[in-house]
C-alpha cells in the first residue's frame, strides 16, 4: 500500500478536505478516528507544504491546533462525575459531524457536476430574436448584485477621471468649450446628452450664459448636433461626425473672438 | 386533419373558465402552436404561462405538452422536451452529441465550475437561505470569492438579511440554476441523507457503527 | 448551450468519403441525428453535406430527409423542414407567426435595463435623493433618456427639489423597484463594503482551468 501522503500536494480545498482524504484513502473507521497518527500525518503535510514552499490558509494552521487539542483531550483521564453530568462526549465528535457534513457536499457537488455534463451536451436553438423588435431585444438582465456592481464601477470611474473644474466667478465661453469637449470626449456618437441636464449642471448664472453660448458656437461649427426625440421635448446634443476636427479649431478661433 | 375535439373549457382547478378563448384554436392547431412556441423560447416555458398567453384552458395546454413531450421521446427523434425549472425546454437530446459536434464547430466550452465553487453551490442548494459566513463555517476554508462567481454566473442570487448581529445577507439558488443543471425544482435534488449512505457505503470496513443519534440530514426544500 | 458557428461538414477534399460508415446507425437513430443537426445549425445544411458528415449514403439521407420534411408539414406539427439556399433548415411555420409574435408579446420579460440605465438606477438607489446633474457629475456621461425611462417604468420617482441654484429635481427609488430586485426595503441593499469583501476574498478563482490530470479539486486558497 501506498503511502498516504503519496498524493499531490496543495490539491486540498481546505483543511477538511485534507483530512477526509486522509481517512479515506486508508480505509479509517471516521466514528473511531485513531486521532494520533491522524494527527502525526496531517502535521507530515503541512510540514512537506512549507518546504516545498506551498503557502497554506489560515485554516490549516487552526486545523492543526484543533487537531492537537483533541489528541490531548483523548490522553487525559476521563472523570466520570463530569462525564455524568455532560454526558459522554467523545472529543472527537465535532469534528467528525463536521467532516461527515463536508463529505455529504461533496459528494453533493459530485451530483451536480454529473448533471452539469448532461446540460453541457444538450443544445438549444432558440429563435426568439426573430420574433421581438428591436428595442426588446437590447438590455441585460439584472439582480442587485448587477446594481452594487454598477454602482462600485461607476464610483470608480468617477474616482480616476480627470474633473475639469471649472471656477465660479471667471467662467468664459472657451473654458465652456473645454468643458463640452470634455464631456462629450468619450461618449458614443449615438448618445445623447440632455441640454437641460448639462445647463442644471451649472453653479452660476454667469457659466450657464457661457455654456449656451458655448452650444450655440459648437453647433454652428458643426461639433455638435441639437436633437430633439419629441415635439416640446428635452433638447439633447450629440456629437457631430466632424466632431474631433472641428473642435480644434472652434476653440482656438473663440479664445480670440470672447476674450 | 384531427377534427376539433370536444372539450370542455377546464382551468387547472377543473373548473370551466368563464372567458371564452380569444382565438378559437381546434387541438392541432394548438399543438402547433405549442411547439412553436417552445421551439423559439429560450427560457423553459411554464405551463400555465403558455396558457395563460394563448388564453387556453390550462389543462388544454398540458395535454398537449404531455402529448408533445412523449412523442418527442420517441428513439426516432433527435429533439427533447424537458420539464426544467418549472417549465418546458427544447433540447438537442444529449446522446447525439457526437454527432452534432460534427456539424456544428465552435460549441462554446461552458465555463467550467471548480469543484470548490459546485461543492459552495450545493452547500447553498441545500441550505438556502444562507449567509457566507454561514457557508465559510461549514467549509472551513475561506473562498467567499466562489459565491462572487456563482453571483456572476446568476446562480445564485441575495435573498434578504438574516436577523442576526450584522444582519448579513443570505443567499439562495436562482432559476439559471435549476436551467443549467437541467432540475424540474428544488426538490428534485436528492436527499442530503442520500449522500450520506454513499459516503458510508463507500467505508469498506464494515466495523460496527455507532449509529449517529441525530441524523444532521435534511431533506431538500 | 448555443452553438456559435456551422462548420461545413466536408472533408479535406470536399467528396463524399466511400468508407464505410464508421458508426452503424440504425434507421431511426440516423433520423434522430438527421433532426438534431438540422435543429441546431443556423444555415440551411445540404444533404450531401450531412451524408458526409455522417459517413452515410446519400440516398439514405435523402430519404431520411424526405421523410422528416413530411412529418414536420403535418397541421398539428408547429415547425417546418424548408430548403432553402440548396440546404435544409428547420423554423416555424408562417401560418402561426402572428400567434408567435402575440405570446411573445405577453410573455413578461426579466427586469431588462441598458448598461447606462442600470448605472443611473444604481447611483439613485444609493446616493437617493440626488439630482440629475449630480447622477451626471458621478457616472461622468448621461445619456438624455435614461431618467424617462427609469420614470416610466416606474423604477424611479421625483422626491421634490433640491434647494440650489436651478432647483434640481431629486429623484428617489419606488415600490416597483423593490418589487423587481426583491427587496423588503432598502437597508436590504448590500452595501459596497459587503461587495467588496467578496471580491477581496476571492484568493483563488471559482472557474476551473481545463482540467489537468485527476487532481480532484484546486490547489489550496
Amino acid at each position: 500500500m501506498s503511502s498516504p501522503l503519496n498524493f499531490h500536494l496543495a490539491q486540498y480545498d481546505g483543511p477538511l478536505d485534507l483530512l477526509l482524504d486522509l481517512i479515506r484513502k486508508q480505509e479509517i473507521n471516521i466514528y473511531d478516528i485513531p486521532i494520533a497518527s491522524i494527527t502525526q500525518q496531517y502535521l507530515e503535510y503541512m510540514q512537506r507544504a512549507a518546504e516545498l514552499d506551498i503557502e497554506l490558509s489560515a485554516e490549516f494552521v487552526y486545523m492543526a491546533a484543533t487537531l492537537i487539542h483533541i489528541k490531548s483531550r483523548m490522553l487525559l483521564p476521563r472523570d466520570p462525575e463530569l462525564d455524568k453530568i455532560t454526558g459522554e462526549e467523545d472529543p472527537r465528535q465535532e469534528l467528525v459531524d463536521r467532516l461527515l457534513e463536508h463529505e455529504r457536499f461533496k459528494n453533493a457537488a459530485e451530483m451536480l457536476q454529473q448533471k452539469r455534463l448532461v446540460e453541457e451536451v444538450a443544445w438549444s436553438n432558440p429563435q426568439i430574436n426573430q420574433f421581438l423588435s428591436e428595442e426588446e431585444e437590447q438590455g441585460l438582465d439584472v439582480t442587485i448584485f448587477d446594481l452594487v456592481k454598477a454602482f462600485q464601477a461607476v464610483l470608480e470611474r468617477a474616482k480616476n477621471r480627470p474633473m475639469y473644474e471649472v471656477r465660479q466667478d471667471d467662467v468664459s465661453v472657451p473654458d465652456m468649450i473645454r468643458y463640452l469637449e470634455n464631456v462629450f470626449r468619450d461618449l458614443p456618437k449615438s448618445e445623447a446628452l440632455s441640454a437641460t441636464e448639462l445647463f442644471e449642471r451649472q453653479k452660476s448664472r454667469r457659466a450657464m450664459i457661457c455654456l449656451f453660448l458655448a452650444i450655440l458656437e459648437l453647433v454652428r461649427r458643426q461639433a455638435l448636433v441639437l436633437t430633439q426625440r419629441d415635439a416640446f421635448g428635452d433638447i439633447g446634443l450629440k456629437k457631430h461626425r466632424a466632431f474631433d476636427e472641428t473642435l480644434g479649431q472652434s476653440l482656438a478661433e473663440a479664445e480670440q473672438e470672447y476674450i | 386533419m384531427k377534427p376539433t375535439e370536444v372539450q370542455p373549457a377546464l382551468d387547472a382547478a377543473g373548473q370551466t373558465t368563464d372567458e371564452a378563448p380569444v382565438f378559437e384554436l381546434d387541438y392541432a392547431q394548438l399543438k402547433a402552436i405549442v411547439e412553436a412556441v417552445i421551439y423559439i423560447t429560450d427560457e423553459p416555458l411554464a405551463a400555465d404561462q403558455i396558457a395563460t398567453a394563448l388564453k387556453q384552458p390550462a389543462a388544454r395546454v398540458g395535454q398537449v405538452l404531455e402529448e408533445l413531450t412523449a412523442e418527442y421521446n420517441r428513439a426516432d427523434r433527435g429533439l427533447t422536451i424537458r420539464e426544467v425549472a418549472g417549465g418546458y425546454k427544447l433540447s438537442t437530446k444529449p446522446e447525439h452529441h457526437e454527432a452534432i459536434r460534427a456539424f456544428v464547430k465552435n460549441l462554446k466550452p461552458a465555463l467550467k465550475l471548480s469543484l470548490p465553487a459546485l461543492e459552495t453551490l450545493a452547500l447553498i442548494a441545500y441550505k438556502q437561505p444562507i449567509t457566507a459566513p454561514e457557508v465559510l463555517e461549514i467549509r472551513g476554508v475561506q473562498g467567499a470569492g466562489v459565491l462572487k462567481t456563482l453571483l456572476d454566473r446568476k446562480l445564485i442570487a441575495t435573498a434578504g438579511r438574516k436577523a442576526v448581529l450584522g444582519k448579513p445577507i443570505l443567499y439562495k439558488t436562482t432559476k439559471e440554476f435549476l436551467v443549467q443543471f437541467g432540475l424540474k425544482d428544488l426538490s428534485e435534488l436528492p436527499t442530503l441523507k442520500e449522500f450520506e449512505e454513499l459516503g458510508r457505503l463507500s467505508l469498506s470496513d464494515a466495523i460496527e457503527e455507532p449509529a449517529p443519534s441525530e441524523a444532521p440530514a435534511e431533506a431538500a426544500e
